[in-house]
């Protein structure tokens, strides 16, 4: 007699705890085997900015939301269904966000006096009816689990550990998770630790069975696979996506792939990634700062790699000076901030999307960069590639601006067949290219207006450059008024000449009189409130910009066939005022810059009041 | 090989050098320009990066690639192109603001790392370029455009410095004095990884004279300790002998027994030898070593890392790019 | 019987020579004695960027213009009536701008077969009648000055270098400028050495006789002192006049000026400047690099003082990251940018107004800046006061964008009385201001919204402060996403809320259509043709704004109440991007990025145009 | 004068410590918040400048005036603030990748000017804050993060490095042995100038047991070279002597005659000695001397400023600002 099962068409669960409660690992567990199950999938994992703030405090918290469903999801959800919370902390810094009727799972065993006065509860909200108005499930999952590892010879701090595994294991019964991967994880991790790996799996298994066999939860739910292109899937995560997209990049550009890097959240994945790739040949660099982080990449890339730095929005502040010099060298250069809450310091891991115009304007002179930006985590696969192919192809520094949430935010990714990548030439000067036998560093593909670039080895063509403005073709050092006129808006034309796709617009009603406008990460909330705009009958049009600097050629006629044009942006209206000065056009900007994505209700919220307008 | 052939115009650059008259870099530049074809080397294979100062403009004059980057940074952009291009013979110019003030954190990180670069300190102790500040080699005291009532700060010794950041090679020369200069060019070429040299070169502009005791032909003789591997450590009147604490101290020749003059050993692992030597010369420049102050092997950056790659490839095999996309947690859809 | 004398309305003389010549000493003296008449003037050095290019090369060629008149001059004139060159690069560097009638002088002696190959002629100018267009006095300069010293005991060498007074000489006869100013300056500079003194004072009469008693020059001509109002007048440059400014500032706000700096052209001028007021108490620190001179800057006004920081724009690329953590702290800090040709090193000695969006948004995350331009050299004493008195008003971050030609030209400057400085009140907190006796570093002043600021030293008001981000009030490390939304806006709103006075439009035909607006530097040529355009018959309305961040409340409506506006930029039109994005107001951009200021001739061209268009 | 009567509580902010538990900044922060009523400065007078990473924390946690500034600018923040209020006691709080990565430049010229400013740098050789790469201060060869396969940078010496960059005071200690903390910060303090401790920091999380051997009571006796002035330099088996060539090194103290064990001395004018010590451990710990390597008296910079103001106001009278301003070419006009 088995319980009955709910089929639902979408979940979105949020497991909250201490730093050292583990619950980054039982989030990404889980997602594993949602995704395994052929759902698709959005997560948002959110930590403090301390590597262990004090255990039980608010700021100590962390948490994992994972939202799921049998359809296309882009977004990791606005507030959760499922709220498991390990302790009091995490159930004062999460109940905000969670709507009544929300079902909450809580180990009450944590619920001491002490840990509840820590955070300010005065009485135990699971007795004092404060939550009555949700679904609590008050279980001790401390002591079950303590109980359930009594046969091993663990001390009850080491058998405390493995309570999230029984968490895990509840969660995944109630919603109908495969097991064996998660075993089979926990079998690799802790293959050299026997008994730790025999606490986790008893606790996760303990977990499974306590959903079965006790009367407390009375359904289980399942949430079917959601209709997918056919081919073979993975979870990835923006940062990995991203790593990967370079390491690819360098394969079909037939270069060596050189990352010079300071570590710096939330960008530091991106140089543990790489650093394992030696047998792709890739370098790494970890430097004493940004600067020569930088000026590594540049040493490279001048020496014919692909130089590439990574960093946060502090460190594009430090390198703006040697990024300088990049557009001065015209030297391929990949400059990837994943930017984070600002300024200074601000937010180290929280998300934001504030570091637009520091790439676009943050170097002295006229000093024009490439800008383009992933839209998913997935999506930094393509666009990782993207920067490359640019800045090798036409010698030049290209910003790629991914940020918190994506980096660390995961989805389902169709893993793209390697022959399909299109390859990048870089064609290098092996010969002079003037009739008199010189070679002329500065002469420029009339096509693309990038320069002739010879990399030292190359016999015949020595030559020197430099950070002093240069001569046109020859790139002497000249301070002639006219030439310098004629260089800057050579460079210019030639990072405003760059060939980007148009822009597409999504619009199925044809008859959208508003456009919702987006750059970057808030491409997944934009999604999800334009799909359910458009369910509630509103025809709203979206766009979405990959490539900042320059704009699609089109984007001025895209503007200017809606009557509205509404930009959400995680800033003050960065993209909205780049806009307004080049297009003249009067755009809504709707700006948040609380450290977290958008939530689908705010920008439906946001629409709605322009198309009533 | 045509490189067995090249004579020092092959390595002249038709730009005309833009130097003051009399400027200590043109002697530096034509004894660099003579000495590269013992490098045995072909052009393209040379690279010279600066940053910014007087001095910086080098490599504009030399037939080989080059870079004139940007104020200090030019270790740390050698750094990158050694590392990525171990083929490359890469030196490095700098002057005593590019390298000690600005560039400093780079220099000490270049040297302990052991990167394959050779950086040559053009020391005239003075911002030449921005018309005459004091630098962090100027002596205290200096009379400059921002210290009209003399500067407050205690200057490094280069040496020092380099040597408590595990240098691997340090040495000291004068840019008029062309055998020496070329000789110690020699041996850090020679060297595995990354050798500084300090050159005390002569601004005639903002700070002339600054090394006229080891210039001076009544002087230099007295002053001038030259170091060479195994012989002992004098001047024509002094002689370099140990005290009872570790350092060292210059004696007058007549108090000393020659056995107890400091027979000089570049090879030394612990540092402590030659950062004694190092400090034999104050600003003011009573007793100046010369020569190679420090030559031990260490395994050069650039060596390691490509040894590692090679380590870890021969091991796991050489990477497979669709492989690594697809990672072990697949699932397959329809 | 003297010779006849020609009465002149103005004059422009261009000194031109090697870089070991002293033209810019020779033009100094002229200016002064120049300036002593009582006429108006402006002046433009122009140097290379090495210390001294090779001799007789025209990289080496060193010039100094000057323009004087009866009547207000706001430029140094778009081309010489009279051209001084000393050797055969000067000629080649100097005759492109040079109209044919006018007078030129020339050292014939340095046209040697040697000098003239050295920069390409094949033959003498002089004599081939390549310049039969021009008034040539062609004058054995050189020798005439070692004969005139034959008496000394002087090295050839050491002779011949007197001959740019016997130059000075000469045209101080030719335009009737007063001898004992430059004796005096003599005396007084070769005190120490009599000979040389002798020598130049030898030569400095020669000169003059030479002209007096010559048949060579027939006339000589008078420029009468132009109507300026009463009062003391001295010559400035606009370096000069920032560094007087800085102290003024610190002394009417009572505080410790503090200059933490690293020494840049064309900035560094200030550096030496300050470094020799120790006995006002000002504090020069010399950093080991950009970075260190901001840190150090802050830290001073973390501790009561005056910071401030000089550089130029790599410079400022480097001390972005700082600068942002200065908005974060919300501590007085003045960031003097004095800007000069990009990217990248591009032309150290050259003029250029392109760090405008750098200085605006070259920083991490939403990180305002109060942004203020002086338009002329004398002006950059007032705006100098302003930034400090906005940074310590405020407490914050405040931009001061100079640029190479402001800093170093020159004009007569009619000292102010100190007395009519108005004081600076800094307002120190000194008791706690919550009625918890507690002390709320991040309470702000309803007016100003400037925070509640605190010094080490002051007994119970110890506090905390950091780059991360900060709770209302507070100032305690704040994760908050609400508070960092509202911390964010109010920053914003703080910087947007400094009291700037209105923009006053000069208009006098009060019936213009079009607008010439412009900030900085190019306020000069802005107003010499908008003069000139006038006497023409064209109504045209001249505005300049010296407040960029915030603009002026009544901007909006000056742009509105124009059909046209023209803004003149040295850079691509940043100023234009940055209109254009707040006002959507269409305005027509003009510029130029020679390293050089517009000639007026440039702007009453580009103004015809738009007028015409 | 209240400030006699300060107690640890009274320097303890309301602020939670947000350390893991476990992290030895808990042990120095407690070790400073006892040790400061020793100053007998009013709070008041007292500020804390930090960089960024776990240890730069640290300012919030006192209740004095501090400042939690950027990465790797403490030292220079620090000098700007002490230069401008030479009455302020102002102490640097930094850690190994702020103060020798990214901040290594601001630190040696901060040492080589005698900044008066106290450097404590927590050196756990790891980036806790980032979550576990290599430092500077990394043995060769560590697994981290960043260097999955070792990294391959031969680490800095604080101490030597320090000596190299012409630091007047350097000493070294450990954050749980509260007494040798105690008195080192002690004389840290009554050092006029900069003085840079290093104090080795366990960080439990992602370098546990760094320092094990100079803590663990089987090991650490033989280990740690205690250094007193006046004191011969041993441990409960070794002592230190010198060997030929100027270098110290370690024997068995069964194998020494006393007489030749090394007497330490940190007020030798010579930083050899005090650099030779620096020699002593390698990043193995095998030996390890703690306490003052070097003490010696230089006038602070703060100091020389204010000095040079005084002596030219004092030659040349309070400036004169509408003097200034009208300097000495001027002309009337009407
Ligand atoms: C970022 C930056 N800061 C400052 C400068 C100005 N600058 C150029 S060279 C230089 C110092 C030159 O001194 P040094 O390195 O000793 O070289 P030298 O001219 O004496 O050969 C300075 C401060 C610059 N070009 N870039
Ligand atoms: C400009 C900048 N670059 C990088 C970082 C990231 N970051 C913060 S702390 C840190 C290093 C921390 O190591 P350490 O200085 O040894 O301090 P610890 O955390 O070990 O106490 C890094 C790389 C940053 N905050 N700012
Ligand atoms: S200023 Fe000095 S260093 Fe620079 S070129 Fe002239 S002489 Fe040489
Ligand atoms: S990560 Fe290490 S250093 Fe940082 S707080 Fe935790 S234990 Fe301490
Ligand atoms: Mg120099
Ligand atoms: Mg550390």
């Amino acid at each position: 007699m088995s319980k009955p099962v709910v089929t639902l068409d979408q979940v979105v669960i949020r497991f909250a705890g201490d730093s050292g409660d583990g619950m980054q690992l039982t989030g990404d567990r889980f997602t594993s085997d949602t995704a395994m199950l052929g759902n698709d999938l959005r997560t948002l994992p959110n930590y403090p900015a301390e590597i262990r703030a004090p255990q039980g405090t608010v700021p100590g918290v962390s948490s994992f939301q994972l939202h799921f469903g049998d359809h296309h999801i882009q977004t990791p959800g606005d507030s959760p269904d499922v709220l498991v919370v390990m302790n009091p902390a995490a159930l004062k810094a999460n109940i905000a966000d969670t709507p009544r009727g929300a079902t909450i799972i809580v180990d009450k065993d944590e619920f001491t006096t002490r840990n509840l006065s820590k955070v300010g509860y005065a009485t135990n909200p699971i007795e004092d009816g404060s939550l009555d108005s949700y679904k609590i499930h008050a279980l001790p999952l401390t002591s079950m689990t303590v109980g359930a590892l009594a046969h091993l010879t663990l001390t009850r701090k080491e058998a405390e550990r493995s309570k999230n595994m029984f968490a895990l294991g509840l969660l995944s019964w109630m919603y109908h998770r495969p097991t064996t991967l998660t075993e089979e994880f926990l079998t690799a991790k802790f293959a050299k630790k026997p008994e730790i790996l025999e606490a986790n799996l008893t606790a996760y298994r303990a977990g499974w069975n306590y959903g079965e066999t006790t009367e407390d939860f009375a359904v289980s739910y399942e949430v079917r696979p959601a209709p997918m292109e056919k081919g073979l899937y993975r979870n990835i995560s923006g940062n990995i996506a991203l790593s990967y997209g370079l390491v690819a990049a360098a394969e079909v550009a037939g270069v060596q792939l050189f990352l010079g890097s300071y570590p710096i959240t939330p960008a530091s994945d991106i140089l543990h990634e790489l650093a394992k790739m030696k047998s792709f040949g890739v370098v790494t660099f970890q430097a004493e700062d940004e600067i020569a982080g930088v000026g590594a990449a540049l040493g490279a890339s001048y020496g014919g790699a692909l130089g590439i730095t990574t960093t946060s929005g502090p460190g594009i502040a430090l390198k703006s000076e040697a990024i300088g010099l990049g557009v001065m060298l015209e030297l391929p250069l990949v400059i990837i901030d994943v930017q984070r809450g600002g300024p200074s310091t601000g937010l180290p891991t929280k998300t934001e999307q504030s570091d637009l115009l520091q790439a676009m304007y943050g170097r002295n002179g006229e000093s024009p960069c490439v800008v383009i930006a992933p839209a998913t985590p997935s999506d930094c696969f393509e666009v990782a590639i993207e920067a490359c192919r640019i800045a090798l192809e036409y010698r030049t520094p290209v910003f790629l601006l991914s940020d918190g949430y994506i980096a660390n935010g995961s989805e389902p990714w169709l893993i793209p067949n390697v022959d399909s990548i299109p390859k990048i030439t870089v064609n290098l000067a092996t010969e002079p290219n003037s009739e008199n036998g010189e070679f002329l560093p500065y002469l420029r593909d009339p096509e693309t207006l990038a320069r002739a670039f010879a990399v030292p080895g190359t016999k015949g063509l020595e030559h020197r450059i430099g950070g002093v403005e240069k001569a046109d073709k020859t790139g002497a050092i000249s301070y002639d008024p006219a030439n310098h006129d004629l260089m800057v808006r050579t460079r210019a034309a030639k990072v405003a000449g760059v060939k980007v796709p148009d822009l597409v617009v999504d619009d199925p009603s044809d008859m959208a009189d508003v456009l919702v406008l987006g750059w970057g990460s808030t491409y997944g909330p934009i999604w999800a409130a334009v799909q359910s705009l458009r369910e509630t009958g509103h025809n709203v049009a979206q766009a979405h910009l990959r490539y900042i600097n320059p704009f699609p050629k089109n984007l001025g006629e895209v503007l200017g066939s809606y009557k509205k044009v509404l930009v959400p942006e995680m800033n003050l209206g960065q993209l909205a005022r780049m806009i307004r000065g080049e297009y003249l056009v009067d755009v809504v900007g709707f700006d948040q810059v609380r450290g977290m994505p958008f939530t689908t209700e705010q920008i439906v919220n946001a629409t709605l009041e322009v198309l009533s307008a | 090989m045509p490189e067995l052939t090249l004579t020092k115009k092959d390595f002249s650059s038709d730009q005309e050098v833009r130097w003051c008259p009399g400027c200590g870099d043109y002697s530096i530049l034509s004894t660099m320009q003579s000495f590269l074809p013992e490098l045995g080397l072909p052009r393209e294979k040379i690279v010279f990066i600066s940053g910014i100062g007087c001095s910086s403009r080098f490599p504009y004059y030399l037939d080989t690639y080059g870079m004139h980057s940007i104020h200090g940074r030019a270790p740390a952009i050698a750094t990158g192109l050694a590392i990525s291009r171990p083929d490359l013979s890469v030196w490095v110019i700098t002057g005593d603001g590019d390298s000690l003030s600005i560039g400093g954190n780079h220099l000490i990180h270049a040297l302990r790392r052991n990167a394959d670069i050779k950086i040559l300190l053009f020391n005239n102790r003075i911002y030449g370029l921005t018309k005459g500040q004091y630098s962090p080699t100027s002596e205290k005291g200096k009379i400059t455009k921002s210290s009209p009532y003399g500067s407050l700060d205690t200057p490094f010794s280069p040496i020092s410095l380099a040597l408590g950041a595990e240098a691997s090679f340090v040495a000291r020369t004068i840019d008029s004095d062309r055998q020496h200069l070329t000789q110690t060019l020699r041996a850090a070429a020679a060297h595995k990884g990354a050798a500084l040299i300090e050159i005390y070169q002569n601004c005639p502009i903002f700070n002339d004279g600054a090394f006229d005791p080891v210039k001076d032909s009544d002087t230099k003789d007295d002053v001038l300790l030259r170091l060479e591997h195994g012989a002992p450590v004098v001047s024509s009147s002094h002689a370099v002998v140990r005290d009872g604490i570790g350092s060292l101290s210059v004696k007058p020749l007549s108090e000393v027994d020659p056995s107890q003059i400091v027979l000089h050993d570049a090879h030394i692992q612990d540092p402590t030898y030659a950062f004694a030597l190092s400090r034999l010369s104050g600003s003011m420049l009573e007793h100046v070593p010369v020569g190679v102050f420090r030559d031990v092997e260490r395994a050069p950056f650039s060596k390691l890392i490509h040894q590692q790659i090679s380590d870890v490839t021969a091991k796991e095999g050489k990477g497979d790019l669709a492989a690594l996309l697809a990672g072990s947690d697949t699932w397959q859809v329809g």
